[in-house]
Order: C-alpha cells, then structure tokens, then sequence
C-alpha cells in the first residue's frame, strides 16, 4: 500500500493538461420558488408524526399517506430542477436560513438549508427512488400487521436523508447522519422477531458508531480551527489553516464515510443488514443511505483537495473495497448477501473516483446517481424473487424462475446491464469515466478498476443465470408465480432507469457540467488512447461474463455448495474473514482495556501499594484483594489524590 | 514566638488524624481521627490570627467547633443505626457495596 | 491561665516556649495513643489529652476564649458525647490491631508522611521569614478578646452566625430521625404490668415469683423439689431441665410418677402463657392489633399489601390439662 | 459600639424563605398531629421552593456582596441558585411519591427502626411515614443555595456541611435494602468528612496566605503576593480536595457508585444533581474570584483532573450492570467535562458550564426518577437485565429513558448536546484545545454504555417474567416530564436560556 500511496503522491503533483474548473462555494439568497424548498423535508416528517403517533387508528390509510409524502416531495423536487435549470450557473445555489442556533457566546450555528446542484442530484434521487420503494413496499409489506409503522419509519428516513443531503453546515449534516442511522436500525431490526435480525440491527448500530465518533471529531476540530462549521466559512477558512489539522479533518470524515458507506474495515454490518425487508435493503443499503460517505467526501472536497494524504486514504479504501466487495459478491450463495457484496464493491469504486481528487469527484457522483437506480432495481427483483420462493434466498434452490416471473427476470436483466457496463447502459458511462480518470491519475487504481469491473460481470451473470436460467432446483413447497403490478410496476420504471439512465446524463442533461460549480473538475490525461482502454475493458467484461456462464448457465449447479475449493473461495464464502478481523483487531483490545482499567480502578492502587510493601507474593494473597468496597481504601484514594494534586503543582511549577 | 512552629506541629497533628482515618477500623476512632484534624486546622487558624495581628482566626475556629460538634452528633448517629443493626462499630464490615 | 496568657503577652518569650514544647509533645502523643491504643476508651482518653493541650496552646496563642470553649465543648461535650456512644456500643470493645487490607497500613503511612513532610515544607518555606503582628492589639481593640470575637461575630460574620443555627437544627434533627424510637401503642408502666398478671391469675396463671428449690427441704440442691408448707413438694421450684429426673424417695412409684409427669406438661405450657403475657408489645410474636387494637387507624390499616397476620389463639389455657 | 451591618432581606430572601421553612418544618415535627404532618410538610416544602425561585427572579439583575460581604448575589449565584431550586423541585416530586412501593414512599417508615425487626413491620403495617425528610431536605437545599453565593471561606465551609449533613441523614433512609442504604449513609459520612476537613485546613492555609478568608482579600494578596506563595498552593490544593470531592471528581470519586447505588433513588437524584450543581458553582466562584489570579498554578491541576475525571467515568462505567451504578459513572464523566468548563476561565466558560449544569441537573432527576419504575416485589430493579425490551413492553419509560441517555451522550437535538458544545467550545477557546480532543473522545467511549443501554431496550426480547414497570402518581411524572421537556426544548432552543446564562456570567468581586 505504501508504493500505491507514493505513487499517487507523485502523479497528484503533475500539470493538469487542461485548466482546472475551481469549485464555487458561495451561495445566493432563497427567493421564488426556492424560498419552498424546506417543504421536501416537512412532508415526510409530517408523514412519520401522523403514522408513529396515529398508531394503528392509521392501519386503513397509512401506507397511502406515507407514500404520498413521499411522492410530493418528488414532484417539488422537480420542479426546483426546472426552476434551477433556468438559472445561470452562479444563482443556482441558494441558501435558506431557517434560525440562528447560538451555541456558545462567540459561537452561532447558521441553521440554514442549501439547495445546489450537488443536493439537487440526491434530492431527485432519495424522493424518486424512495417514491418507488415506498408503492412496492405497499405490495411487499401487505401482510405485516405493522405496515404502517415500517411507512412512519420510511417517512422517518426519507426525511433525515434529504436533512442531511440539504444541511448547509456539518452540524445539521450530523442531525441528519444520525437520523438515517436511526431509521436504518429501526427498519433492520423491523422483524425483531427474528433473532437474527436483532442481532444485525445490534451490529450495525455499533459499527456506525465507531464511523459517527469520527464525524463528531471532525466536527470538534473544525469548530476549533475555523470557529465555524458552515460549508461556505469553513471551506474558505481551510486555506489558511495548518496542514495538519486539515489532513486530521479529512481523515477523521472519512472514518464517518466508511462507517456509514460500508467500506473497509467497516464494513461487516452491511451483509448482516440484509436481514431486514428487502425495501429496506434497495432504499437504504443500495440506493441512498449507504453512499451518504460518497456525499460527505465530494461535499468536503475544498477540505479534501487541501490534504493529499487523506485524499490518498480514500483512494487506498476505495480500491481495496472495491476488489474485496466484488469478491465477496462472487461467493455467496444468497442473492441478497451477494448484492449486497457487489454494493460493496460499487461504492468502492465511487470511492476511487473521490479519491482522484477533482478529476474524479463527478465521477463518483455520477455512478452514485447509476448505481442508485440500478441496484434498487436488481435489489427490488430480488425481492420479488424472494417473495415468491417463501423467503428463500440461497441461488442454489432458484434456476429456470424466467419461465414464472418474465417481469422479473426482465427487470432483473435490465439490472444486470445496467451494473455490468454493456454498452449504451448505465455502467458503461459512469464506470467507463472512472477507469478513464483513474488510469490518468494512477496506472494502479485503473487497472484494479478494470480488474473490478471483470468480477462484477461474473458475479452478476452468475446470480442471473444461478436464479433464472439453468434448470429448476426449487423446494418442493413453492410455486412462485409474478408479483402484482404494485411491485412489478416500480421494477419496470427502475429498469428503464438502469437502462437508459447513462444515456440521458451525458447526452440530454450533462451531469458533468452540471456539477462542476460544486465539485470542480481537473481533467486527467491518458497514458493509453482512449478507445483502447474501451476495447479493453470490454474485453475484460466479456471475460467474466463468459467464464460465469459456462460455470453457472451450462453445467448444473450442486444443491450444497462444492466442498473442495481453493482458499480463496472459502475465504470468500466467509465474507473474507471479516467478522473474525474485526472480533480480533477492535473487539478484543477493547474488552482488554477495559477489563485492565476496572481491574485497575478496583485494585490497582492496591496492587501497587502492596507490591511496594510486601514484595512479589502468591496469587493466592492477591485473590483476597479482589474484595473491596472499604472506605478505608477510598480514603488512602483521596489521600493518593491530595499528593497528586501536590505533584502537579510542583511539576508544572518549578519544572 | 515563631507562628511557624504552631503551623508544622498543626500539620503534624492533621496527619497523625489522616492516618488515623486510614489505619483505624472502628468508626469511633475514626470520627475522633476526624475531630483531631479538624481540631489540628482550629490550631493553624489561631496560629494564623496571631500572626497576621487579627481576630478573624479565632473567629472561624469557634464556628468550626460549632460545626464539628454537630457533625459529630449526626456521624454517631448514623454509627448507631449500623450498630444496632450488625452489631459491629467496624467501618470494614459494611462492605457490601462494591464492584 | 493566667501564666500562659502573660507568656503570649511577652512573645517569644521562654515562657511560651516551654509551654509549646509541653503541649506540642502531649498533643502528638495523645495523636499517636489515639491511633495506637487497642481499647477504644483509651483512645478516647487521649484525645481528650490532646484536646486540652490545644486549649493551652489557643490561650498561649491569645485566644483565651476560645480555649474555654474548647475544654467545654470539646472535652466537656464532644469527647462525652464519643464516651457516651462508646459505653452503648461496649465500653470494653477492642480492635484487632491486625490490618485486613491488604498494604493499605505500610501505603497509608508512605502518603501520609507524603503529606506531613507537604505541609512541612510549604510552611517553612513560606512562614520562615514572616513577621508576626502579634495578636494583643487587636484583642485590646475593643476592650478585650470576647470582645473583639462578639464585635466580629455580629458584624462581619453574622451571616455565618445566623445559618449555623439551620445547620444545628438538621443535625439535631437528623440524629433524633436516626436515634429516636418511637414508641406505638400504650406504654407498658408498672400498674399495666400488674393489671395484666392479676387477669392472668384468673385463667389459673401463678402471679408471684416460684418458689426456690429446696425450701424447706432436706436438702438445698438445684435438683430438690420445695415443700409446700402442708409438706408436699412442688416440682413448680425445680428449673424445667431438672424435673422429673431427680426425685428419688418421692417418685419411685410409677403411678406417682405417671401423675407427675402430667402435671409437669400443665405447668410447662402455663409457664409459656406467663411468657406470652409478659412480653407482649415488646417484641414478641403476639399481634399488634390483639394488644393494642384501639391504635390502629382504620383509614390507613386496611389498605396496604402487609396485612396482619390472623389473631392468635388464646385458647392456651393453663388449666386444660 | 457595635454597628450592625445593613441586612439586605430582599436580596437574601430566596435563601432565607428556604431555611425558615426548613425550620418551620421541625416545629411542624413537634407539634401537628401524625396524620397532619406530611401534608403540611409537602405545602411548607412546595411552597418555599416556589417562593424562592420567585424571589430569584424579583431580584435577578442584583450585583452586590451582602451582609457584610459575606455571601455574593449575582449573576453566576443567582442562576445556580435557580437551578439548585428547580433541581430541588423535580426531586421534591420523586420524593413525595407514594404509589410505586405498595407499602408507601421510596423512605424507610421510621429510620430508627431496626431493619427486619418487628418495630419496622409495626410502623409498616401502620403505613407510618418519615416526615422529617422534608425538613432536612429544605435545610438542604437551603445549603446548596448558600455554597454558590458564599464569599468568604468561612461561610462557604458552613454551607458545605449544611448541604452535606442532611444527605448523610437521608442517604441511609432507604425503604428498601436498608442495610446497603445505612452502609451508603456510613460511606458518605466517613469520606465527606474526611474531605471536609482537608477543605477546612486549606482554607486554614489561605487565611495564613492572605490574613484574610473574603475571596476578594485573597485575590488582592495573590496579586501582591510576597513570599508565601508555598502556602498558597498548599491551601488552594487542600481547598480542591473537599470541592472536588463534592463534585465526585477522580480520584475523589470513589464513594459515588457505592452511594448513589445505596441511597433512596430520589435522594440519589437529589445528590446527583443538586451537590454537583453547587459544588461546581462553588468551585466557579472560588477559581474565578479568590484565586483566579493564580490561574498559571492551579489549572494544569484541573486539567489534569479532568482528563482523568471523564476517562475513567466513562471506560469503568462501561462495565457496570445495574443502571443506578451506571449513571454514577456517568455523573463522574460529567464532572469531568465541567471541569474543563471551569478551566476555561472566561465569560463564555462560566456561561457554558452553567448552561451545561442545568440541563445535567434537570435530566439527571428525570433519569433516576425513571429507575424508580421498574420493580419487583421487593423493589427497584436496577440491574441492566431488568429492562430487556422495555421499547415494546413500556414505550413511553423507554423513550423518556433513551432521550435522557442521547442528552448524556451529546447526541445532537438533546440539551447535553449544547451544554458539551459549549463548554468544549469554551474551553478550546481558552488553549486546551489537546484536552478537547481526548473529551470528544470520552465522550464517544461513554455513549457506548448509554447506547447499550439503549440496544437492550430496543433490541433484546422483553422478559416474560419479572419486573414490571410501576404506573406513578402524577408527581413522578412531572418530575420525568420536566426532565425531558428541559431536555428537548434546550436541545432544540436553547437560545434564551444560553442568552440568560451569558447575561449571568459576570461575577461580583
């Protein structure tokens, strides 16, 4: 890793062939119609305020309710799109204060909103994307008793998502980062019947913890240098200040960015996540939730740009989950797990672009907006698959559904194209420029992107052809037959999605150019001519393609996963041994500390003393120390306190 | 004389208490360890009074008294209550609050 | 008295040195015999020691008043107070002077020297080229010590004066709230005592005192029945253990012993009904509401979950057998 | 002649209204009848409380040493003297509830009866009430209110013990598991004497330092300070230990897990919030005012105290499984993170530790009142165990519970959130910026144990069997209720409050 990150360090410093577009930080004042904009957030909190209080007087119309609030924000959504298209690029961010938040005496937190190009990409995406999930959920969850709580518990995420992508300053952000953690554990842990469940809802709550201290550090620290956590202060203060701190800022955002995007090394919860309703999974662990880390990265990039070293980490865990990601996605048996591996892998790449530095941070967006509809596609027939088959999800017992579920198997393909690269589809735009950009800025990351996109082919065509072609390995007890059209007609939009969404972003819209105010844009110049590394990377997914088909479509697939397989495989299987890495390298220091602190707090004190007093004795004396609870010891405490107190005032005195 | 040597022996007097308080296990002893290095802080007081030429000293060593007595009343009586019900003057024997 | 506060007149004289020198060693020898001694009362007493020899040195000091107050609130009340507690809690009560924790007496030793040899030095340092001002100026100040202490007490610290009197009044409080046991239902004076051991008398309980073994008799061993005074002896005098066992002119014959013995069983569960009555309200297992019925106020006892347990049985009677 | 000094009533009468009716309320001991007391006793306590607070806000804006100089209204005083009263009265309603223990409040009904004698079972089945807790309480309180306003040592060493005896009193006072709570009394007693008379005899030592014990006095003589700067330090290093034990600061800190766990809850509540409120507005007042000027001495001391005051309440409270043990930890931590407000020496340090004590107090009585909840037939039930599931069992105990656990962390929206903001803001401000650094991370390591707890509410099947949650009276939930309004509409706007607390922030000299 070391001679990655140096060579990142000495091709960073090249001449950018072309002029650099500098980002623009500034922001006008809301008016018209964009004095509106804070209704994207209120309806779906009003929703979840009438669903989670109305309790179950709501059972009758509450799935309607909450999908409406969902819905509107959508059409708002798009008409402040329209609104903003019509505006010259320098108006188009606007900023809404809302009130002053004082904080301490010199100290006033703007609670204000900004709506820019950057936040209008996700707004579009979280209520358009949502709002499909939201009229599938309708279908999925028509069974559950609660249905009306898991809507209020949507409306919930909806709501502190867009808080968080509309935040004009990092402490709003963090009200909404902690919002879609909320809503995430509530909606993993939804069937908290299941064990299972309980237990990945656990998980993920830790693990995104360790990710949110690092967001609270970086916010405590950029309160103390900067004296502000706005956007606009801080990234215009980030010039002047220290190196150092900012690097400490920038790497302290990351740990929040891979705690919430899932990104080595912490990444294990995501997996387990995939106990919760399949909806939950294509909203939040695919579409929208997961690739806030993307958000906060490209959001901070005035910080990022300024500290090379952080920038060169994010590259560092971008590549590294990507590569792991897909592995993981190659191996596993459960097509929810195994996509959910592959998201993985697919936020790593808009990591690598992120961590390109301004030659890739559109990039990274621009896959983020891809993968958004295409995974929640493949994710949404998966779960039409799953509902249909009693809840199974191992591969292994699907083959030849495309006889039953045509919708499906369309939507699911749809998918596929979308997340392989074939061209014209999704991928072939967003991860074609990522490769370009990173083969530009590091030989090493661009072939470990190409390398990437071959696994993705292969794990892709074998999910398809392990769960649609091939021959029939139901259960005897299942029949499966097509969803209705409350779910298959949101598939069908998601694939049209998947399908031509590439296609509208370069040639009809320009998400490139619409972006590049908020982001900037450094182009990068490649080694090799360009279709070159178009044939090349064809090549590389007809490859994986090829190899998955004759391992997956032609030959038969065992009922129990082949034994004898080479290591890498059994690594994969276990998601790369990542529970057990984490048990050992966070879990157990952690219990060890704290055992040794208590141990010490309790008995240390008394340790010493008697070591001092009577020398080395047996372990049998000091079993007698493990009592304790007498005052006498907490007095000789005290007095140890008072000699304290004395050295301190000596040493910081008279030394 | 030298207010000095009042000071030394009133810290003297404050630790032979300290160490009562640590070394002694029945409580009575220890609150009279506490009396002592209350009374050892009234020294200093005077000591001080004198040496500064005002009456201020001895003015708060009488309240001092004044609220050692009544801590003295309220510590018994709490010594009795644990008396009455373990029968113990120990203050090693309640040790059933711990870790 | 007088000498002392003439030697604190004449600062630095011998006079005061000596007297410091005296009490200096009788206040850390009382210091150390109160941490060293095994019996608690010893310690007591050598603070008392310590205590006085502080009085002395507050008169050496100019502060006459205060060591008045210090004998008398001191040694008079507190240390009376610790002596008090102590005979309730056992006069002769002792400590092991052996430490059950383990280090804390060598640990305890090595701060609190830590801590004397702190004392010490920032005292020294500081006091070691001070000017005393002496304190006879500002005791003549308003006509003499008691004086200037009252001027102070009602001017500059009369705040501190008037919520001392709170704090006494919550610690008065407190000790009675922890000390003070009330008592419910009648008190048990001489007449009730009385009353209640005639009614006994009518169910056939004996109200006066047993006859000692051996009255009377031939001989004055424990195990010897008392003679009536027509000549019969009464196994009422022998202690319940003994009877039945030693006899021997008088209970060879097994039908006299066979009545005996049922006779023995009435006394014994008569004795029981002398017990039950006695001690009654003071803690035995007889009911709160069958002694004291009148106290119970029907509001409250009724309600609570603890209900009273059912009323005895009085039916022990002596007499039925 | 002696000329009596002017006695500013008005000024003095938030205190005074308090202390009179403490003392009113030993005449009420004498003289009612049994069944007259508590009800007198709860309008004679209710009652001064409210007058108090009245009195603090008539007089708000007062900046003058009274009677003598004794004892300070101003700013800083005067809105901890309100906190301390809203404090008192938050706990005044979980100590007058009578509902949760089927034999009556959380008190034993005589303390002086034996525990698991007969005399106990008589005064239980005659539902006797201990109603000289009231008293003591006032008296209390009345000490609380002083400890901040004091301006000399003397008068601050009075209002220490007077706030201190009658918690000693109560701490043993338990219904419940007596023997601990007698064992809790013992400890307390025996340390906070000890503390005590370290805290007298560097007062002893400052009054040798400056010839005088107004704080102003000794301000002056630090700033003309000659050669006695030794006895300086030593005092103000024995003054710290009784302040510092007070505020349960390591390694000070010792007795509060014991006690806390053995006292009645609301007494625990009391303790937690009320001694940590006017102990750290003593200890403002001290820094600020008597030995401000040696701030170069004594501040490395607080820091360092500090950082390990909150590293070790927050890593020894992961380990704890009874909540009330838990929450002991958690108001060790805190004294950490306020004393690194105090370090903060300046107007926005004072603002934000005063704003900080007063969301911790209000939220610290609500949360110990929720523990006072979930019982089982003989009790409390504290151990974590004991509140598996309660977000399906008891949504309401819950959530109120898991706010007041979000407020601790610091989590945004919450009033602990702003009260660490600021004061780690101000105490940034002021060059500790390294110390903050090691707070958040504090922080961070003490969230998990809030969350955890959390995690067992939300995410651990309920007990079938066991303890139950208890319906309280209304005065419980007000007392609940008020913690967590204070709680949510400080998080969300606590502009007026820091504006008051900013106003406040001057001390009078």
């Amino acid at each position: 890793m070391i001679s990655l990150a140096s060579t990142i360090l000495s091709t960073s410093d090249e001449e950018p062939a072309v002029e650099p577009i500098t980002a623009v930080v500034s922001a006008a004042e809301a008016g018209g119609l964009f004095e509106w904009f804070w209704l994207l957030i209120a309806f779906p909190v009003f929703g979840m305020l009438v669903l989670l209080i109305g309790g179950r007087r709501t059972n009758a119309w509450g799935h309607l309710l909450g999908t409406a609030v969902v819905l509107v924000p959508f059409g708002i959504g798009v008409a402040l799109l329209i609104d903003m298209m019509g505006r010259a690029e320098d108006q188009r961010s606007v900023v809404l204060h809302m009130w002053d938040w004082t904080i301490a005496g010199n100290f006033t937190a703007d609670m204000a909103l900004r709506l820019d190009p950057l936040s209008m990409v996700f707004v579009l995406l979280i209520t358009g994307v949502g709002s499909l999930i939201h009229i599938y959920s309708i279908g999925y969850m028509s069974h559950d008793p609660d249905r009306r709580k898991f809507f209020g518990f949507l409306n919930l995420f909806i709501a502190a998502m867009l808080l968080l992508v509309l935040a004009n300053n990092y402490l709003l952000l963090y009200v909404g980062w902690e919002g879609v953690g909320l809503a995430s554990y509530l909606l993993v842990g939804f069937w908290q019947y299941k064990n299972s469940a309980a237990v990945a809802a656990k998980k993920a709550f830790v693990m995104n913890r360790v990710g949110d201290v690092g967001l609270s550090l970086g916010i405590m620290l950029m309160f103390v240098t900067f004296g502000s956590v706005a956007f606009e202060e801080v990234f215009a203060a980030a010039g002047e200040a220290d190196g150092t701190v900012v690097t400490l800022i920038g790497l302290a955002l990351l740990l929040a960015a891979t705690g919430k995007s899932a990104q080595y090394p912490l990444q294990a919860w995501l997996l387990d996540a995939m106990e919760g309703p399949t909806p939950v999974s294509a909203l939040i662990h695919a579409a929208t939730m997961v690739t806030a880390g993307v958000y906060l990265i490209v959001r901070s990039n005035a910080l990022f740009d300024l500290a090379p070293i952080a920038l060169n980490v994010v590259l560092v865990v971008g590549v590294v989950t990507m590569v792991a990601g897909a592995v993981i996605g190659c191996a596993n048996d459960d097509l929810k797990k195994s996509l959910a591996g592959s998201t993985m892998s697919q936020i790593g790449y808009m990591f690598t672009a992120a961590g390109l530095g301004p030659a890739g941070y559109v990039f990274a967006i621009f896959h983020l907006l891809m993968h958004g509809m295409f995974k929640a596609d493949l994710f949404l027939s998966a779960g039409s698959v799953m509902h249909n088959m009693n809840d199974q999800l191992n591969m292994r017992r699907f083959g030849a559904l495309r006889t039953v579920m045509i919708v499906t198997t369309g939507t699911f393909f749809a998918g596929f194209l979308g997340i392989t690269g074939v061209p014209p589809f999704d991928s072939f735009f967003s991860k074609d420029d990522i490769i370009k950009s990173a083969l530009s800025q590091n030989w090493l990351a661009g072939i470990a992107t190409i390398f990437a996109a071959g696994l993705t082919a292969f794990y892709m065509t074998r999910q398809l052809s392990m769960t649609f072609f091939g021959k029939k390995r139901w259960t005897q007890d299942v029949k499966p037959k097509e969803s209705p059209p409350v779910m298959t007609v949101p598939m069908i939009f998601l694939s049209a999605g998947a399908l031509f969404g590439g296609l509208t972003m370069v040639y009809l819209f320009n998400l490139q150019e619409w972006l590049t105010p908020i982001t900037g844009f450094t182009p990068g110049e490649l080694p090799i001519p360009d279709w070159a590394v178009e044939v090349i990377t064809i090549a590389t997914l007809a490859i994986g393609v090829t190899l998955a088909w004759r391992q997956y479509a032609t030959r038969d697939v065992p009922e129990t996963p082949p034994v004898n397989v080479t290591p890498l495989t059994v690594a994969a299987r276990k998601s790369l041994y990542a529970d057990a890495i984490n048990e050992g390298l966070f879990m157990r220091p952690g219990q060890h500390l704290t055992r040794f602190l208590v141990w010490f707090d309790n008995r240390g004190v008394d340790g010493i003393v008697r070591g001092t007093a009577s020398g080395v004795s047996g372990l049998s004396n000091r079993l007698k120390l493990l009592q304790n609870g007498y005052a006498r010891s907490y007095a000789l405490t005290m007095v140890v306190g008072v000699l304290v107190i004395a050295a301190i005032f000596i040493v910081s005195r008279w030394v | 004389m030298d207010p000095s040597a009042y000071v030394i022996l009133s810290g003297i007097l404050f630790s032979i208490g300290a160490l009562g308080v640590l070394l002694r296990r029945n409580a009575i002893v220890v609150f009279m360890s506490v009396e002592l290095m209350l009374n050892s802080a009234n020294l200093a007081f005077v000591a001080f009074a004198r040496m500064h030429g005002n009456l201020d000293g001895q003015v708060i060593a009488f309240f001092v008294m004044i609220v050692a007595a009544a801590e003295v009343v309220v510590g018994l009586a709490i010594l009795m209550t644990i008396f009455r019900t373990r029968r113990s003057a120990s203050v090693d024997e309640p040790s059933l609050l711990r870790n | 008295m007088t000498l002392v506060m003439q030697a604190a007149e004449s600062s630095g004289s011998t006079g005061e040195q000596v007297t410091f020198w005296i009490c200096a060693f009788l206040i850390v020898t009382g210091g150390l015999g109160l941490i060293l001694s095994r019996k608690t009362v010893h310690s007591a007493l050598f603070v008392a020691q310590t205590m006085i020899s502080l009085a002395v040195l507050y008169a050496a000091n100019g502060a006459p008043f205060l060591a008045l107050v210090q004998v008398i609130v001191y040694t008079g009340a507190v240390m009376m107070l610790f002596l008090f507690v102590l005979m309730l809690v056992g006069v002769d009560s002792s400590d092991s002077l052996i430490e059950t924790l383990k280090g804390q007496r060598v640990a305890a030793i090595l701060m609190v020297l830590g801590v004397v040899v702190l004392i010490v030095a920032s005292v020294g340092g500081a006091l070691s080229n001070s000017t005393s001002l002496g304190i006879a100026e500002a005791n003549e100040e308003f006509g003499g010590n008691v004086e200037g202490l009252a001027h102070l007490m009602f001017t500059t610290y009369l705040l501190p004066l008037q919520v001392v009197a709170a704090l006494l009044i919550s610690a008065a409080l407190g000790a009675l709230v922890l000390a003070h046991r009330e008592r419910i239902g009648e008190r048990l004076d001489q007449t009730t005592l009385a009353n209640r051991r005639v009614a006994a008398f009518g169910d056939g309980v004996h109200p006066g005192g047993l006859p000692n073994p051996g009255v009377l008799a031939s001989s004055n061993a424990i195990g010897t029945p008392a003679l009536l005074p027509d000549g019969t002896p009464t196994e009422l005098s022998v202690p319940v253990p003994l009877r039945g066992k030693k006899a021997p002119e008088i209970l060879n014959d097994p039908e006299l012993i066979k009545a005996e013995q049922a006779e023995i069983e009435s006394i014994s569960e008569s004795e029981s009904a002398i017990r039950d009555a006695g001690l009654a309200g003071i803690g035995g297992h007889t009911d709160l509401s069958d002694v004291y019925p009148d106290q119970l106020d029907p509001d409250e006892a009724g309600t609570g979950e603890t209900e009273l347990p059912p009323a005895p049985d009085d039916d022990a009677k002596p007499g039925d057998a | 002649m002696i000329e009596f000094p002017e006695i500013q009533w008005l000024q003095l009468a938030p205190v005074i209204i308090v202390l009179i009716a403490g003392s009113i309320g030993v005449l009420v001991e004498s003289f009612a009848p049994r069944t007259a007391r508590r009800p007198i006793q709860l309008w004679l306590t209710f009652g001064a409380l409210i007058a108090s607070f009245a009195f603090i806000v008539i007089v708000a804006g007062s900046f003058e040493l009274v009677v003598g100089g004794s004892m300070a209204v101003d700013g800083p005083g005067l809105f901890l003297q309100g906190t301390i009263v809203l404090v008192a009265l938050l706990s005044a309603f979980l100590m007058m509830e009578k509902n949760l223990d089927v034999a009556g409040d959380a008190f034993a009904p005589r303390a002086s009866a034996m525990p698991g004698s007969e005399d106990e079972r008589q005064f239980t089945a005659l539902r006797y009430l201990q109603t000289e807790i009231w008293p003591l309480f006032l008296i209390s309180v009345g000490g609380m209110m002083l400890f901040v306003a004091a301006n000399d040592l003397l008068l601050l060493f009075i209002a220490l013990e007077m706030l201190s005896l009658p918690l000693y009193i109560l701490a043993g006072m338990a219904r419940r598991r007596r023997l601990l709570s007698q064992e809790a009394a013992m400890k307390y007693f025996l340390l906070g004497a000890f503390s005590s008379a370290f805290f007298l005899y560097g007062a002893a030592l400052l009054y040798g330092f400056a010839g005088t014990i107004t704080f102003g006095g000794i301000q002056e003589a630090i700033t003309g300070q000659g050669s006695m700067t030794p006895l300086l330090i030593a005092g103000m290093g024995m003054l710290f230990v009784g302040l510092l034990f007070k505020v349960a600061a390591v390694p000070f800190h010792n007795w509060a897990p014991d006690v806390y766990q053995g006292s009645p809850t609301p007494i625990t509540a009391f303790m937690a919030a009320g001694v940590k409120v006017a102990a750290f507005g003593a200890i403002l007042r001290v820094t600020y005012v008597a030995i401000g000027g040696a701030a170069w001495d004594w501040r490395p001391v607080l820091w360092i105290i500090a950082g390990l005051t909150f590293f070790v309440g927050a890593i020894v409270g992961l380990a704890q499984t009874d909540l009330k043990r838990m929450l002991a930890y958690s108001s060790i931590a805190h004294a950490g993170f306020l004393l690194l407000g105090v370090t903060a020496l300046s107007t926005e340090g004072l603002a934000a530790t005063m704003f900080y004590l007063l969301t911790y107090g209000l939220s610290t009585v609500g949360a110990f009142g929720l523990l006072t909840l979930v019982r089982t037939e003989t009790g409390e039930a504290t151990s974590l165990d004991s509140w598996r599931g309660l977000g399906r069992t008891n949504p309401w105990v819950a959530a109120a519970f898991a706010l007041f656990l979000f407020s601790f962390a610091g989590i945004p929206l919450t009033a602990g959130f702003i009260g660490k903001f600021a004061v780690f803001s101000a105490a940034a401000a002021s060059g500790a910026g390294w110390l903050v650094v090691l707070a958040v991370i504090a922080s961070a390591i003490a969230a998990f144990f809030y969350l955890r707890v959390v995690v067992v509410m939300y995410f651990s099947e309920p007990t079938g069997s066991g303890p139950k949650v208890v319906v309280p009276s209304w005065s419980t939930k007000m007392a609940v209720g008020g913690g967590v309004a204070v709680t949510l509409v400080l998080g969300i706007f606590p502009q007026p409050v820091l504006d008051l607390a900013q106003q406040a922030s001057i001390f009078v000299q």
